[in-house]
């Protein structure tokens, strides 16, 4: 197994993971737990191609930068959105929160 | 501007950090087991018995066992038995002693009332406060020989109080001595010439002022018992 | 090399995996970070140096504070111990996440992946000057994006009369 | 480590200079060419590990010196002489303690929250330059490395927090978390300047860019550049904030939380964390010497000749001292005044220091009458900001008037 393919492998196998968590937890914190782990996936794909690719990968370097910036930003609105929900209805299962009208 | 108060307030424990090294006024730490503290006068800590003589303490104590201080001690933390004999005390004077003086300082709450009460100033508040004990019970119930401390230590601790007992048993004495020279010179103008021993044997000592603080003195400067007029408690 | 990426990559997958599927909330929470940790451990062995030491800043030292924070804030003792998510609903996830997973795992181990020896990694300052020169527009608007996001954040967790609720 | 190539007079040439790496050599020289990085690695390793575990040991001691000297009280002095066999009796207190578990507690997670509270806080120290050529691991982003490594203690605050199962403990662990966001973002922010104006995030490269003197007696430290000496400012009350130390210490505020995250704690786990204080004090304090004061530098030309690593050491003790004396000083603030201090004064500060560390970096090659205009912008970008922002913090906050009590 050459690294390239292990790395698409992890990256494989934390996308899943991530999306059990989106897709069966119903709790909203673990949901968004989930979205980032789905990023880093994302991420560890072009730290990948960069490294045992074919090369020209540097834009991919940047990209991650960029992305983690952006996986941050998503986590603390996120949060802040969590918690106004929590707020609003007492909950924090994503199930709950199924109305647009306060 | 913010921060001036920040750096005043270093100063200030930066002084004292200095100063602890060279300035005694701003090191007032005593190290206690080396260097005991020096206690007000009026500090008083647990009762003592007061003896006249430092070598014999159960000899010379003044206390006539006359239980006023067991029945007023609020919480109740001397006993007292008395003695079935007499024997002379420091005058010569026979008197009843305490054959058992026991205090539990677990239970006294230095409130003083037995000094008060005494109407021998036989006990007296004491400075010792490190008395404590490995023994819960036996340890901190103080019984006679432990409690004896000689009149030159209670003059060490409480020298002006110490001084005005001291000048009050005197004039007492000195009181006892006149009315018992005009009870004799009564009695020698009667046809019955009878001089009461104890008048007579307090006579030289009283002619003496009372000496402070040395215990040879103290022991040849008999007490004359004249009770005052306190009711001699009944016997139980 | 491989052997080291593997040991990692069962590092990092491990506690991910755990992570979804214990129950009590804050122990998720841990895990997860155990696992950009053991992220950052694998960038670091690939040779993305920069990158690794970023990641675990933002995510150990940001992300999971601000999940932690929240899941404390969300009244931990309650809802800690959730219910196990209905059957149906895990049946249904479960089937998709196994397609996606068929996917993916198919196309990995089926293509034929050019084998060519590892680029050598890129020294900082030309990390910095890629920032700052083609990408610069890109990195403003992130910043853009980080700010409006960070306000966003403030008035949504915001109580609802500001005047009174002092700041949050 | 690259051994000193310069010229033979140099003072990095001194004996005294390389004893500590001729040492290694003579340990590692007879050792096979393959093992011979390990075992250099495991000394290193080991060389920390002994001079900050003594390092701790005696700020102990020094702390509850001072603290009493600073008391009118004399501190501890009766185990050995003037009490410096105190620290090991403290420790062998310590580890024949009975260690006590709550029943309720999570106990994997109360086990592991000293452990890794004391594994993060060492793993910092693996990059910074104690010497010339003294640096245990060479990274070329090692400060990002030392932030992201310094990151997760607070994490491990939680964790204690939490899983001793106590509400004063569960507290603790919410402030904990509430001052580390607070305060990782001045500090990072304040580092920004000073790797901006030496154009490299490696320690080494760092303490390098701060070399040489202006006419012999000025040295060229960050610490003392307007820029720098804002910036040196709001890092260390950052890190004062950050090390959980007075007057920042609310996780375990003892008048109100008992002992915060301490409180289920007893024994070795509690000596554990302890050390960590220290050990992450210590941390903080050699990045502020690294960053500010020129690390390894001497102060002074002429001083050159006493070894690197020695006005290192002398440097880190004296910002010790100051996290002693500070403690001393200042009574505990409250949360609030916690995080506004944060975001409302030091953050702004820090931001507009960016600005100047990178005016200051821009205009480097100015001289003459420039030179002086450089000088004076970037101390009124330093004092102006200061002073408005002090203001607008302080508003309000007059000397307290007592209604009954004052005459």
């Amino acid at each position: 197994m050459s690294p390239l393919h292990l790395c698409l492998a992890l990256s494989a196998a934390l996308f899943c993971t991530g999306l059990v968590a989106v897709l069966v937890r119903g709790n909203a914190i673990l949901v968004l737990l989930g979205v980032e782990l789905m990023l880093n996936a994302a991420n560890l794909n072009f730290i990948a191609f960069w490294r045992f690719g074919p090369g020209g990968g540097e834009a991919g370097l940047v990209f991650v930068l960029f992305s983690i910036a952006v996986a941050a930003a998503e986590a603390a609105v996120g949060m802040a959105l969590v918690i106004a929900v929590h707020r609003h209805l007492r909950t924090i299962r994503v199930a709950a929160a199924n109305r647009l009208k306060g | 501007m913010l921060g001036k108060g920040l750096l005043q307030g270093l100063a200030v424990t930066a002084k004292n950090l200095v100063g602890s090294y060279h300035d005694p006024a701003r090191y007032v730490t005593q190290e206690y087991p080396e260097v005991q503290p020096k206690l007000p006068e009026a500090y008083r800590n647990f009762p003592f018995l007061v003896s006249e003589t430092a070598d014999d303490p159960m000899g010379t104590l003044r206390c006539v066992a006359c239980q006023i201080c067991e029945k007023e001690c609020p919480p109740q933390c001397i006993y007292i038995e008395k003695s079935k004999d007499k024997k002379p005390d420091a005058t010569g004077k026979a008197q009843i002693y305490p054959a058992v003086f026991a205090i539990d300082t677990a239970v006294c709450m230095s409130c003083q009332i037995c000094v008060e009460v005494c109407p021998f100033d036989a006990i007296k508040m004491d400075q010792e406060f490190a008395i404590a004990a490995t023994d819960r019970f036996g340890g901190l119930l103080l019984n006679r020989e432990q409690l004896a401390k000689p009149n030159a230590y209670y003059h060490q601790i409480h020298p002006t109080e110490a001084a005005e007992v001291d000048e009050r048993l005197a004039a007492e004495r000195r009181a006892a001595e006149e009315k018992a020279r005009l009870a004799a010179a009564a009695k020698a103008a009667a046809p019955k010439p009878a001089v009461p021993a104890a008048a007579a044997a307090a006579a030289p000592g009283a002619a003496r002022p009372a000496p402070a603080g040395s215990t040879a003195p103290a022991a040849s400067a008999p007490v004359d018992p004249v009770p005052p007029p306190a009711p001699r408690p009944p016997s139980p | 090399m491989t052997l080291l990426l593997a040991i990692l990559a069962l590092v990092c997958l491990v506690p991910a995996v755990a992570a979804v599927l214990v129950r009590n909330l804050i122990h998720s929470a841990l895990l997860f970070v155990l696992a950009w940790l053991g992220l950052a451990a694998f960038y670091l062995a690939v040779g993305a140096e920069f990158i690794a030491f970023a990641h675990a800043l933002v995510y150990v030292g940001g992300v999971s504070m601000v999940v932690l924070f929240a899941v404390l804030l969300t009244r931990p003792g309650r809802e800690s111990a959730l219910p196990a998510p209905s059957a149906q609903r895990a049946l249904g996830g479960l089937v998709a996440v196994s397609l996606v997973a068929s996917m993916l795992g198919s196309s990995i181990f089926w293509t034929r992946l050019p084998s060519v020896e590892p680029t050598p990694p890129v020294p900082l300052r030309r990390l910095g000057e890629l920032l700052a020169g083609p990408y610069l527009v890109a990195l403003l608007l992130v910043g853009l994006i980080l700010t409006v996001a960070l306000i966003g954040g403030l008035l949504l967790a915001a109580p609802r009369r500001p005047s009174e609720g002092g700041d949050a | 480590m690259i051994l000193a190539a310069a010229a033979p007079a140099s003072p990095a040439d001194a004996w005294l200079e390389r004893a500590p790496l001729l040492l290694r050599d003579a340990l590692t020289g007879w050792l096979p060419d393959a093992l011979r990085p390990w075992v250099a690695a495991l000394l290193s390793i080991a060389t920390i590990l002994g001079v900050f575990g003594l390092l701790f040991a005696y700020m102990t001691l020094a702390e509850r010196k001072i603290l009493g000297r600073i008391q009118n009280r004399p501190g501890p002095n009766r185990t050995g002489p003037f009490g410096l066999l105190q620290p090991f009796a403290d420790a062998i207190k310590a580890l024949t303690k009975e260690d006590i578990v709550p029943r309720a507690a999570d106990q994997v997670l109360h086990f592991l929250a000293p452990v890794v509270l004391v594994a993060l806080s060492l793993i910092g120290l693996a990059v910074i330059p104690f010497g010339r050529n003294l640096v245990a691991v060479e990274l070329e982003a090692s400060v990002l490395y030392f932030f992201a490594a310094g990151a997760a203690t607070e994490l491990s605050i939680f964790m204690a927090g939490w899983a001793s199962r106590n509400k004063y403990s569960l507290l603790a662990a919410m402030r904990a978390l509430a001052q580390l966001i607070s305060y990782e973002v001045p500090l990072l922010l304040s580092m920004v300047p000073v790797v901006v104006v030496a154009g490299s995030l490696s320690t080494t490269g760092i303490v390098a860019a701060q070399g040489g003197w202006a006419a012999g007696v000025w040295p060229h430290w960050h610490a003392l550049t307007p820029w720098g000496f804002s910036a040196f400012g709001v890092f260390m009350v950052a890190a004062l904030a950050e090390s959980n130390r007075s007057p920042f210490d609310l996780p375990e505020a003892e008048s109100e939380l008992i002992a915060g995250h301490l409180t289920e704690y007893s024994g070795f786990k509690y000596a554990l964390f302890f050390m960590a204080e220290y050990l992450g004090m210590a941390a903080l304090s050699a990045m502020g010497v690294t960053l500010f004061l020129g690390g390894w530098q001497a102060p002074l030309a002429v001083l050159e000749f006493i070894p690197s690593y020695v006005w290192f050491g002398m440097k880190l003790l004296l910002l010790l001292l100051g996290f002693i004396w500070i403690r001393a000083t200042f009574p505990r603030l409250r949360i609030d005044q916690l995080t506004r201090l944060s975001w409302k004064f030091l953050v702004p500060l820090a931001l507009v220091n960016l600005v100047n560390g990178g005016l200051w970096a821009v205009t480097s090659d100015w001289t003459g009458a420039a030179g002086v205009a450089r000088w004076v912008v970037s101390a009124l970008l330093v004092v102006v900001p200061f002073v408005v922002l002090g203001r607008s913090l302080t508003a309000g906050y007059g000397p307290r008037t007592y209604r009954y009590a004052s005459p």
